[in-house]
């Protein structure tokens, strides 16, 4: 049975300037795929560009898979239809990401006219139950009103009750909770995990939080400079990481409890899209660089069953956990 | 690094009113931005100030900072009272405190190079001769992880974390004795954020400085902190030692704050807060958080609970139930707990 | 909604306070009017009544009380050339400026807004850069530079169509002409920068996520919110009618309410001047007015309180 | 408008973008900024390169063409009515019409920006007033202003620049305004002002020059605008007064013979033409690489 969704070779390019440089990923039918990087690495380009709804003068290549049949620059119609239908996206900043003349009911009854066909009261009556869905209190009054009258967190909400409306296979959220307080975000991030549980629908999240991401996503891929770099379950990742970025990006995150000492920061910076280093974009700030890694870009190989990391050293079980904890 | 017990900064009761219209016509609504803050600041020493957006984190880092008045209470830095902003005392002052920002590119003047605005403070105080300011600029620069050839380059040719490190340079270049920092790592890479963290401990390790580290990431104060308060609408709910506060938190609200980090490796088991944070214009009466809280009881809703020591463990904590004051009760009907 | 309505209609009526003022502060400060009136050479008593006529004599608030009440009555004065009362004079000409600015307006709005829309959906496209050089043509070029050239062209060298004049519809053509063109480039131009605004706002990318077809979401999404900042320029367009021609009228010598100024400034018929300056000023104060509620109907943000920003 | 998606920002440069960002100048743009150079050295050598004066008469052969059509070497551009040579009177409107504009360009700059920085300075009761007379110019047409103006006072030159100068203050004093209180509230100006710096500091070390650049920019923008207003109200015979000369009144003067001599007025129509045109352009190429948020 072919996964739900198939990335092979994704690149996409702006002016010349390469965001995506071949990205490989798998989504399966309901499952929770966790997308991390830090900001530039491409994660939400990856998605936009799958789903058709980069500008205009982005060149896209590749391939892209939903339930086997290719939809990477399919005709307009055919996107369409499967956008929202099949495969909805969330974004990162609710308040503009709804339409600010607009009431809440008519951004959502729009959605159920297009995928399911509903018109009028019984259109009304359905974007009420999403509303009260996705934990909006007094969704009846909240219909008529508009987005600015709205908090982030009631926004998202919308959002996600717009999702909800083409009943879709797969949701894609984009960084869904980074413009939200923490306890909000903890109200958001449960409401998916039900929505999840309720309708078996797959999620993708894409963040730059480790934590939030370890939480929801039994599958999470690490991203650098525009590529894969890691992908594995969520549990061996945080155990055992076998990529260095993905350990470094570890031990830079604070520790809850336990002693307190300097963070074990990642030296430099992500490198420039224009001025990428020979070999493995992270050999300049790899502890573990070796002449070899400035000779190729490393391919995603297989380092242990279902864990696969583009290094052509990657850290051997035990070493992480010392890394971690050194 | 000498930690006398003489506190250096002590504000006591701060509260900060600002009229806001509510919508291009409303009435002018008055919202208390802080409410009766008191916080104490001592030489070499870091108080975390954690808060979700609105609980006025950054309005009292201003006012310690003496940047904007209190509309009463008051802060006095070394026993002497705050002078009034854009006084001559207040200017000269200003070498002994200093700010770093949340958006260090908006900090910078986007048409002068490094080393120019890190000799600034240089300038306007007086320190130093024309002659030696290069060498002390090479020195502020050395200190805080930049090349000495990176004082020709501008603030749009440095990445956010380098662009941060510029403005701690030129923080530090009056050697001030404090130094608050609001947001100093949010705008931040994961990775950018540890270096800028483990430079401020250096920092305040080298220099004793005095640090109030305002964040809304429970994890960063924890790092940085010696000691912590909690804010919520503009009062500090609890204040204590980062471990146990995060350990066991013993106001409901900081309890669903520390639950609500998300951390690799905990599944589940998390305090979710229903509604959002109320209206700060529409302030609940009694506790704040009565609205919004599991163990509300009627006093909640009735009295304003003080900010002072639980008799247990000595922990400053404002809850009526947390105080033993109250039986936890099981928060109050639905519709209250509905946001404004 | 209330009170948004009557702020603007106090700063409305501030404006029409502030331009008589202006007027009546401008007119003392140019010399005495007597003299302006009366020519330099006059005997004395005649100026003396003169004076006494128009109550210059009297305090200066005085006459500006007076000065006030004779708007109100719409006694604006008499032309110093033919003794007609002011308004009288001006009140004959509105007709012939509308007919030109009238159709001009329409013209501006017909072609402007949809090339400025066509520009901006089709970005870097043959259309947009003709649209944008046009533009600036239509932005750079003097409206007699463009009139006498339409004359030179199609009065002159073909004949088809007659220079100056008033007697048919067909001496309307080149001023008509003269007007539209350079409002056309410039609403094009406005328009063309307030689709792509609204074209790379983030709620146009959850309309695709959405499902919504391009062309739908352009219409539905983009079109309402890129109307808000283009119903200025249409409010300024709007208020300028009768103030939008007068160069145009001198070119083609179309009696209009513009003409009737120029040769009112050059004969320093003060009278006539004011009441052409306070009926323009009242025309685009209302326009101005128009456009505010218009703020209000199209953006809803405007009537209700947004949710509290907190600090 | 960003062309890169919002999620995939770019990490900030930490070298130098490749060359490629930096466009090198496109060809209109050159062409424009050749012309205003051509223009400014007639404005400067204006006696120098007029080969007649200016109101010099030569009836013998008045209304004669130019060269091209059959005119004579003597007057390149032809003469006029009375014989006057079109090329000399070309160039002295020249300098005249630059100068009006360049004097009211600068007397509206000065003024909207030092009455922005009050208003931002100052902010409350100044900032109202100040904002009520942006808001009372912007709804009135400047012509009918202007007409009022000359009506009531005659007609003076150096009273001709100021009231030119009077267009479009407000515009400066709005951005003034904007880009002080922004930079002051919580920009750079509000660090350097905790740094303990005197407000003349904060104001002419930093907030000035940054605002510079975009003042620059919007003084492109406006500059044609005084243009045609000066050459409108010229036209009209209510600007620059005979026996002085401007591009706008020779347009007017050589309405007369459009029929037959129609090179009296083109000569100073295409100057008028190509010089907004040429400063427009580079108005809008300076504004995309100074300072693009200003539309």
């Amino acid at each position: 049975m072919p996964p739900l969704v198939e990335i092979a070779g994704l690149t996409a390019t702006f002016d010349g300037v390469p965001a995506l440089r071949g990205v490989d990923l798998s989504v399966g039918r309901g499952e929770a795929v966790a997308l991390v990087g830090e900001s530039g690495c491409g994660k939400s380009v990856t998605w936009l560009a799958a789903l058709g709804l980069l500008p205009g003068k982005a060149r896209v290549a590749g391939s892209v898979r939903l339930d086997g049949q290719e939809i990477l620059n399919a005709p307009p119609a055919t996107l369409d239809a499967l956008r929202g239908g099949r495969v909805a996206m969330i974004f990162q900043d609710p308040a503009s990401s709804l339409n600010p003349v607009h009431r809440i009911g008519r951004q959502i009854t729009e959605a159920l006219a297009l995928h399911r066909g509903l018109r009028g009261a019984a259109a009304r009556e359905e974007a009420r139950r999403l509303l009260d869905r996705v934990g909006m209190p007094d969704s009846r009054r909240r219909l008529d009103a508009y987005p600015h009258e709205l908090s982030g967190g009631q926004n998202q909400r919308v959002m996600i009750a717009m999702a909800l409306a083409g009943s879709p296979e797969l949701l894609v959220a984009d960084e869904p909770t980074t413009a939200l307080d923490v306890t909000i975000q903890a109200q958001i991030l449960e409401l998916l995990a039900e929505i999840r549980r309720d309708t078996g629908m797959a999620l993708v999240l894409i963040s730059h939080d480790l934590g939030v991401v370890a939480e929801t996503c039994e599958r999470v891929c690490v991203m650098y400079a525009g590529r894969i770099v890691e992908e594995t379950a969520a549990a061996d990742l945080f155990a055992a990481p076998a990529h260095p970025y993905a350990a470094g990006l570890l031990a830079a995150l604070p520790p809850i409890d336990g002693p307190r000492r300097p963070l074990a920061a990642i030296p430099g910076g992500v490198p420039e899209p224009w001025a990428m280093p020979p070999g493995c974009p992270y050999a300049p700030r790899c502890p573990r660089r070796v002449a070899a890694c400035d000779e190729a870009v490393p391919r995603l190989a297989t380092v242990a069953p279902a864990h696969r990391a583009a290094c052509i050293r990657p850290l051997p079980e035990g070493a992480a956990r010392e890394l971690l904890s050194a | 690094m000498s930690v006398n017990d003489e506190p250096l900064l002590h504000a006591q009761d701060l509260v900060r009113r600002y009229a806001v219209r509510r919508g291009m016509f409303g009435r002018p609504a008055e919202v208390r931005a802080v409410d009766g803050v008191s916080l104490t600041l001592r030489r070499g020493q870091t108080l975390g100030l954690v808060g979700e957006s609105g609980c006025g984190k950054s309005t009292t880092g201003r006012m310690v900072l003496g940047l904007e008045m209190p509309d009463s209470g008051g802060v006095a830095f070394r026993n002497e009272r705050m002078p009034p902003p854009g006084t001559p005392e207040w200017r000269r002052l200003r070498a002994r405190m200093a700010m770093v920002y949340q958006d260090p590119l908006g900090a910078l003047d986007r048409r002068l190079d490094i080393g120019v605005q890190v000799a600034e403070p240089l300038e306007i105080h007086g320190i130093g001769t024309r002659a030696d300011r290069p060498a002390r600029v090479e020195a502020l620069l050395r200190s805080v992880g930049l090349r000495p050839d990176q004082a020709r380059s501008f603030p749009h040719e440095l990445s956010g974390g380098q662009r941060q490190r510029a403005v701690l340079a030129r923080a530090l270049a009056t050697a001030p004795d404090l130094l608050v920092c609001d947001e100093p790592i949010s705008a931040l890479d994961v990775s950018i954020q540890a270096q800028v963290m483990n430079l401020l401990s250096e920092v305040q390790a080298r220099t004793g400085v005095a640090m109030l580290f305002i964040s809304h990431d429970l994890r960063a104060v924890r790092q940085m902190s010696h000691r912590v308060a909690v804010m919520y609408l503009g009062r500090v709910v609890e204040e204590g030692e980062p471990d146990d506060v995060l350990r066991a938190p013993a106001h409901p609200y900081a309890q669903a704050l520390v639950s609500a980090i998300p951390h690799p490796g905990r599944r589940g088991g998390r305090i979710v807060l229903k509604g959002d944070p109320p209206n700060p214009a529409a302030r609940p009466t009694g506790c704040a958080f009565h609205p919004r809280c599991a163990v509300a009881a009627a006093v909640c809703a009735r009295d304003v609970p003080a900010l002072k020591p639980r008799a247990a463990d000595r922990r400053l904590v404002a809850c009526h139930v947390a105080q033993g004051e109250a039986a936890p009760g099981a928060g109050l009907p639905r519709h209250a707990l509905e946001a404004a | 909604m209330l009170r948004f309505l009557g702020l603007r209609l106090a700063r409305a009526l501030l404006t029409m306070v502030l331009v008589v003022t202006f007027a009546f502060v401008v007119l003392r400060l140019s010399g005495d009017p007597a003299l302006l009136i009366m020519s330099a050479d006059a005997p004395p008593e005649a100026i003396a009544a003169f004076r006494q006529a128009w109550g210059l004599n009297d305090p200066i608030w005085q006459q500006y009380i007076r000065y006030f009440a004779a708007i109100f009555r719409g006694d604006l004065g008499q032309s110093m050339r033919d003794g007609r009362p002011a308004i009288e004079l001006v009140a004959e000409r509105i007709p012939a400026t509308l007919a030109l600015t009238l159709p001009a307006l329409a013209m501006k709005l017909g072609i402007g807004i949809p090339a400025g829309i066509h520009a901006a959906l089709h970005r870097n496209s043959f259309a947009d850069r003709a649209v944008m050089l046009l533009a600036v043509a239509g932005f750079t070029v003097p409206s007699f530079v463009l009139g006498l050239l339409l004359v030179l062209v199609f009065a002159v060298q073909l004949g088809w169509l007659p220079s100056g004049g008033q007697e048919s519809w067909r001496h309307a053509v080149l001023p008509v002409l003269t007007l539209g063109i350079g409002g056309a480039a410039v609403l094009a131009r406005f328009t063309r920068s307030a689709m792509l605004e609204v074209l790379g706002q983030p709620y146009m990318r959850t309309a695709l996520a959405k499902g919504v077809p391009w062309a739908r979401a352009v219409r539905r999404h983009a079109l309402p919110n890129a109307a808000i900042p283009t119903v200025t320029i249409v409010g300024f367009m709007v208020g300028s009618l009768l103030a939008g021609a007068v160069v145009v009228e001198s070119v083609f010598s179309w009696p209009g309410v513009g003409r009737l100024l120029v040769v009112a400034v050059a004969n320093r018929d003060l009278a006539v001047v004011q009441c052409i300056l306070l009926l323009v000023a009242a025309t685009m104060v209302s326009a101005n007015l128009a456009v505010d509620l218009l703020y209000g109907v199209l953006d809803p943000r405007l009537r209700s309180a947004p949710r509290e920003a907190t600090a | 408008m960003s062309d890169i998606p919002l999620g995939a920002m770019p990490a900030p440069a930490v070298s130098a973008p490749p060359a490629r960002r930096q466009a090198r100048l496109p060809a209109l743009v050159v062409l424009a900024l050749g012309w205003l150079v051509l223009m400014l050295l007639v404005a400067f050598a204006a006696d120098l390169l007029s080969p007649f004066p200016y109101t010099a008469l030569d009836l013998r052969n008045r209304l004669s063409p130019p060269v091209g059509m059959g005119g004579v070497w003597l007057h390149p551009l032809g003469t006029d009515e009375l014989g006057r040579d079109v090329l000399s009177r070309l160039i002295t409107s020249i300098r005249m019409s630059l100068l009006i504009a360049f004097g009211a360009t600068a007397i509206s700059a000065v003024l909207g920006v030092t009455l922005g920085f009050l208003a931002a300075h100052f902010r409350g009761l100044v900032e109202h007033a100040v904002l009520a007379l942006v808001d009372f110019q912007a709804s009135m047409p400047f012509l009918i202003l202007a007409l009022a103006v000359l009506a009531f006072f005659g007609n003076a030159l150096p009273l001709f620049i100021c009231l030119l100068g009077l267009n479009g203050w407000e515009r400066y004093a709005r951005i003034a305004r904007g880009l002080a209180v922004s930079a002051g509230s919580q920009g750079y100006a509000a660090a350097v002002k905790g740094l303990g710096a005197s407000p003349w500091r904060v104001y002419g070390r930093h907030v000035l020059p940054n605002i510079a650049s975009t003042l620059i920019v919007s003084m492109t923008l406006a500059f044609p605008e005084i243009i045609l207003l000066e050459s409108g109200l010229s036209f009209l015979g209510l600007g620059v007064q005979p026996p002085m000369t401007s591009l706008g009144n020779m347009v007017g003067y050589g309405r007369e013979y459009l029929t037959r001599a129609p090179w009296i007025l083109l000569a100073p129509s295409s100057v008028i033409v190509m010089t907004t045109l040429s400063v427009s352009l580079v108005g809008d190429w300076l504004r995309d690489r100074l300072d693009p948020t200003l539309r």
